[in-house]
C-alpha cells in the first residue's frame, strides 16, 4: 500500500465535500448531476481503500465499486433524459427558474 | 448468397487493378502515366501555342511585309507592328539635297511585338496572314518571371527559320514551301522575256 | 517436423535480438549505477522506443496508403521525393510544421489547443499493451485487453473538445456523428473480444498469444468458426473505430468538409492525423494478437511475424478505402446495432459451447448456427428505404 | 529500490492534489463544458488512484464506463441544452457562503474521526492482491444475485431514459 489509509480517506472526504458543495451551489441541473458523479466517485475510493486494507474478503470492495459505477451510469442516463425532456418543454435548465409544479 | 457477392466483386476488381498495375503494359491495365519532365507525350502536329515569324535563309529576309492585317484581326490585340522606313540610299542627294529614299516606307517590320501574356493561341493571325509569315508554334514552356515585361516578345525572339517551321509542322510547312517555290518559279518565268506564246 | 538444433538456436537468437540487446545494455549499466536507476532506464528505454516508433510508423503508413491507393487507381503513388517517394513523409512533416496554425476568432482557445494533445495520448498509450514479439511487450499487464479497450474508448472526449471548441456548425455536426459512431462500434468490438478471453482464460495479451502457439500446426483462433466471425466483426469495428472508409462519414469531405478537425491546420491537424493512423496501426496490431496468433509463426523471428501480419491487415484497410463507397448515417448505425451486435452475442454463445463439446462435434453444431444466424440477420436487415419526408413549410 | 517507492508515493500525492484541484474546477467553473472536461480529468485521476491501490480491474472499468460512456452522455446533454457560445450567466446561487461554512464543519468533524480511529489495517490484507480471476469468481459466485439485479436495473434505466427523452410524435415543438 503506497499511501497510508488515513490519507486516502481524507482525500475522498475532501472530494465528497467538493461534490456536496457543487450539488448545493450550482444553478444548472447538469452541474448538479456532475457533482453527484463526484460524490459517487469519492464513495468508490473509500470502498476500494477499505477492501485493500481491512481483512474482509478482498473482492467485496471492488465488486461493490463496480456496482456503484453501474448505478452512477444509470443515474446519469435517467437524470440527463429528464433534463432533456425539461429543456424541451421549459427551454431552461436552471433550477431556480423551474419552480412551478404545474400550470 | 447474394449479400456478400457485391462486396467481394468490388474487392476483386480493385485487387485485379492493383496487381495488373505492376505486371501489365500500359495498354492492357498497366500504368500509362507519363512522368512529365523526364518523359514527354508525342506532340500533335496541329497543336498550336504561341505564334512565331518565319524567315527564309537569314533573319533579315523576313517574310513579313508589315501589312498589319494580323494586328487588326487579333482578338486580344496583342500584336503591335510598325513598318520600317527605308534608310537613305548611301551618298546620293536629290535636288533639295535630301537623301534619296530616306523615310520611304519599306515592306519590312521595324518593330514586331507579340504580348505572350495576352495571346490566347487562337491562330487567327496564322489564318489571315497572306504572306505565310506567322505560324503557331509548339513551344509551351514559356514561363517568365515578370509577366508584364518578360512576356512581351520582340521581333528577334519571334523570328525562326523556315527549316524550324518544317520541323515543327511538317505537312503544313511542306505545302507552304511548295506553294512558295511554284509562285517563285512562275514569277521568275514571267520576269524573263515572254518567249513562250509569241513564237 | 523438429528443426535441427543449430537452426533453432539461430532463429532463437535472431528472434530475441532486441530483448538481448536491451538486457545486455542494462547489465552493463547495472555494473556502474545503483539498482533503481537500472529499473528506471529499462522503463525509459521501452518508453523512448515506443515514442519514436509510433510517429515513424505513422509517417510510413501515410506513404504506404498513398502508394497503394495510387496503384489501385492505376497511377503511381508519390515518387518524386527520394527514390520511390520514401522521403515523402518527411516532406509532409515539414509542410505540417511550417503551415500557419489558424485558430478561429471566437474559438475556445484553451480547449482548441488541448484537443489534439488529448487525442494523441491514448493513441500512444495503447502501444504499451501490444505484444510486438516474444517477450517484447512494453508492459505485461494482466488486464491487457481491458486496458486496450478502456484507453481506446477515451478518444470520444477529444473529438467533442475539438468540435465544440472550434465553434463551427459543421465541426459540431461531424463531432456528434463521430462520437455516436465510435460508441456504437465500441460495443460490438468489446463483445467480439470476449470469446478470445474465454478461450485463453486471461486478459493479458501475452497469454492470449501463447494459447495460440503451435510450431507448424497453428492453433490461431481465426481457424475456428467463432474465431473467424469474431475476427471479421473485430476488424470491421476497428475500421469504424479509426474513422476509415467505408465508415468515414463524419469526416467526409463531400458533406462535412473535414468533420471535427475542420478548423485545425498546421501542427494541430498533424496531431489529429497522427492519432488516426496510430489508432489504425494499434487496432490492426491487437486484431493480429487476438485472432491471427500475434507473433506466433513457424520459422521467421517473432517480431517479423507480428509486423508482417499487422501490415497485411493495414493493407486490407487501405484496400477497403480503395473500393467501398461511404455508408449513409442510418446504414452506419443500423449496421452496428442491428447486425454486428446480435452477431457478437451469438458468437459468444457458440464460443461458450465450444468448450464443453469435443472438437469434431463442436464444428458440426457451430458452423450451421453461425451461418443460419448470419442469414437471418441479413434477411432482417432488409434494404431500408426511409419514408418520404414531409416538408410542411415547403408547400 | 526504496527511492522508487518514495517516488511512487510522491506521484500518488501529486495525483490526489491534481484531482482535488480539478474537482474544484468542476464545481466553480462558469462554462459548463469546461467543468465537464474537469470532471473527465477527475475520473482519470481517480482511475490512477485505483491503480495505486492495486485495483487495476476497477481502474480499467472506471475509464471504460465513466470516461468513455458517462462523460459522452453528459457532454451530449450539455451540447443539446446549452446555446452555443451565449454569455454564461451566473452559475451559482446565493447559498454558497452558508454551504462553505457547513462543509468546513462537516470536513473538520469527519476528518477528526478519520485521524482518531485506529483502522484495523492487517498485514495479511495488504499482501493479498485481487486478481481478475478471483473477482470473476466472486462476481459469479457469492454475488451472482446482485449481478443479475444490476442488469435488470440497467435495462429498466435504458428503456426509461429513451422513453423520457424521446420526442413524442404529437407534440408540436
Amino acid at each position: 500500500m503506497i499511501v497510508p489509509l488515513p490519507h486516502i480517506l481524507i482525500f475522498s472526504l475532501l472530494l465528497f465535500a467538493i461534490g456536496i458543495y457543487g450539488a448545493l451551489v450550482r444553478r444548472n441541473i447538469i452541474g448538479i448531476l456532475i457533482s453527484i458523479e463526484l460524490m459517487l466517485n469519492a464513495a468508490n475510493i473509500n470502498l476500494i481503500a477499505f477492501s485493500k486494507t481491512t481483512s474482509l474478503a478482498p473482492e467485496t470492495g471492488q465488486i461493490f465499486a463496480l456496482f456503484v459505477i453501474a448505478i452512477a451510469a444509470m443515474s446519469a442516463a435517467v437524470g440527463l433524459a429528464i433534463v432533456l425532456a425539461l429543456f424541451r418543454v421549459r427551454k431552461t435548465v436552471y433550477t431556480d427558474e423551474v419552480n412551478l409544479l404545474k400550470w | 448468397m447474394m449479400f456478400g457477392m457485391g462486396i467481394l466483386k468490388g474487392l476483386w476488381v480493385t485487387l485485379k487493378n492493383f496487381v495488373t498495375s505492376y505486371f501489365c503494359k500500359p495498354g492492357s491495365g498497366g500504368i500509362f502515366t507519363v512522368q512529365y519532365p523526364e518523359e514527354r507525350c508525342a506532340e500533335f502536329e496541329n497543336f498550336r501555342n504561341f505564334p512565331f515569324l518565319v524567315y527564309d535563309g537569314s533573319p533579315d529576309k523576313i517574310r513579313c511585309v508589315a501589312c498589319g492585317i494580323c494586328e487588326r484581326e487579333c482578338p486580344p490585340k496583342c500584336i503591335s507592328i510598325t513598318m520600317a522606313t527605308d534608310a537613305a540610299v548611301p551618298n546620293t542627294v536629290d535636288q533639295k539635297n535630301i537623301k534619296v529614299g530616306a523615310g520611304k516606307p519599306a515592306r519590312r517590320p521595324e518593330i514586331f511585338n507579340i504580348d505572350y501574356s495576352l495571346c490566347m493561341n487562337c491562330g487567327m493571325c496564322e489564318a489571315v496572314c497572306p504572306f505565310d509569315s506567322i505560324y503557331m508554334d509548339h513551344a509551351f514552356e514559356t514561363t517568365a518571371m515578370g509577366n508584364r515585361t518578360d512576356l512581351l516578345k520582340h521581333k528577334e525572339d519571334l523570328l525562326k527559320s523556315n527549316d524550324y517551321f518544317l520541323k515543327v509542322r511538317p505537312t503544313l510547312a511542306a505545302a507552304v514551301t511548295e506553294k512558295r517555290r511554284i509562285a517563285e518559279e512562275k514569277k521568275r518565268a514571267a520576269a524573263q522575256p515572254p518567249q513562250g506564246p509569241a513564237l | 517436423m523438429t528443426m535441427p538444433g543449430w537452426l533453432r538456436s539461430i532463429e532463437f537468437a535472431v528472434d530475441l535480438s532486441f530483448v538481448n540487446a536491451k538486457g545486455w545494455f542494462l547489465d552493463l549499466l547495472g555494473k556502474f549505477l545503483p539498482g533503481w536507476i537500472v529499473v528506471l532506464t529499462s522503463i525509459v528505454i521501452s518508453g523512448v522506443v515506443i515514442l519514436c516508433m509510433g510517429p515513424i510508423i505513422m509517417m510510413y503508413l501515410t506513404l504506404l496508403e498513398r502508394k497503394l491507393i495510387g496503384r489501385i487507381q492505376n497511377r503511381y503513388g508519390p515518387n518524386r521525393v527520394g527514390i520511390w517517394g520514401l522521403l515523402q513523409p518527411i516532406a509532409d512533416g515539414i509542410k505540417m510544421f511550417t503551415k500557419e496554425d489558424i485558430v478561429p476568432a471566437n474559438a475556445d482557445k484553451l480547449i482548441h489547443l488541448l484537443a489534439p494533445i488529448v487525442i494523441v495520448i491514448p493513441a500512444l498509450m495503447v502501444f504499451l499493451v501490444v505484444p510486438f514479439g516474444e517477450r517484447m511487450t512494453a508492459a505485461n499487464l494482466n488486464i491487457g485487453i481491458l486496458y486496450f479497450i478502456a484507453v481506446s474508448s477515451i478518444t470520444t472526449i477529444p473529438i467533442f473538445m475539438g468540435s465544440w471548441a472550434s465553434r463551427n456548425k459543421y465541426s459540431l455536426l461531424g463531432g456528434m456523428r463521430t462520437a455516436a459512431q465510435m460508441i456504437s462500434y465500441e460495443i460490438p468490438m468489446t463483445l467480439s473480444v470476449v470469446p478470445v478471453i474465454m478461450m485463453s482464460q486471461s486478459l493479458s495479451t501475452n497469454t492470449i498469444v501463447m494459447t495460440q502457439c503451435g510450431d507448424v500446426d497453428l492453433h490461431w483462433f481465426v481457424f475456428t468458426p467463432w474465431g473467424l466471425t469474431g475476427f471479421m466483426i473485430f476488424f470491421l469495428c476497428a475500421v469504424a473505430e479509426c474513422n476509415r472508409p467505408p465508415f468515414d462519414l463524419p469526416e467526409a469531405e463531400s458533406e462535412l468538409v473535414a468533420g471535427f478537425h475542420t478548423e485545425y491546420s498546421g501542427m494541430k491537424f498533424a496531431l489529429f492525423y497522427m492519432a488516426e493512423y496510430m489508432n489504425a496501426f494499434t487496432l490492426c496490431g491487437i486484431a493480429t494478437t487476438l485472432f491471427l496468433g500475434g507473433w506466433q509463426g513457424p520459422f521467421l523471428p517473432s517480431w517479423l511475424w507480428f509486423f508482417g501480419k499487422t501490415f497485411l491487415l493495414i493493407c486490407v484497410m487501405i484496400w477497403f478505402r480503395g473500393t467501398f463507397p461511404r455508408f449513409r448515417v442510418d446504414q452506419l448505425m443500423g449496421f452496428a446495432w442491428k447486425f454486428l451486435l446480435p452477431l457478437t452475442l451469438i458468437n459468444i454463445l457458440v464460443a461458450g459451447l465450444w468448450q464443453f463439446v469435443p472438437e469434431r462435434t463442436a464444428w458440426l453444431y457451430s458452423v450451421p448456427i453461425l451461418i443460419v444466424s448470419l442469414w437471418t440477420l441479413v434477411k432482417l436487415n432488409r434494404h431500408f428505404v426511409p419514408e418520404k419526408r414531409a416538408y410542411p413549410l415547403a408547400d | 529500490m526504496e527511492i522508487l517507492t518514495i517516488g511512487a508515493k510522491f506521484g500518488v500525492y501529486i495525483v490526489m492534489a491534481l484531482v482535488l484541484v480539478f474537482a474544484l474546477g468542476v464545481v466553480t467553473l462558469r462554462n459548463l463544458f469546461h467543468s465537464a472536461l474537469c470532471l473527465a480529468a477527475v475520473l482519470v485521476g481517480t482511475a490512477t488512484v485505483y491503480l495505486a491501490l492495486r485495483a487495476d480491474f476497477v481502474a480499467a472499468i472506471q475509464i471504460l464506463v465513466y470516461v468513455g460512456a458517462v462523460m459522452t452522455l453528459i457532454i451530449f446533454a450539455i451540447m443539446l441544452t446549452e446555446h452555443l457560445g451565449e454569455k454564461t450567466i451566473r452559475q451559482t446561487n446565493r447559498q454558497s457562503p452558508a454551504a462553505i461554512l457547513g462543509l468546513l464543519g462537516f470536513i473538520f468533524m469527519i476528518g477528526l474521526v478519520i485521524l482518531r480511529t485506529p483502522w484495523p489495517v492487517t498485514k495479511r490484507a495488504l499482501a493479498t492482491g485481487t486478481s481478475v480471476m478471483s473477482l470473476g469468481k466472486a462476481l459469479m459466485g457469492s454475488y451472482v444475485f446482485p449481478f443479475e439485479i444490476i442488469s435488470v436495473i440497467l435495462i429498466a434505466a435504458l428503456i426509461g431514459a429513451v422513453v423520457i427523452a424521446k420526442k413524442d410524435p404529437e407534440e408540436k415543438s
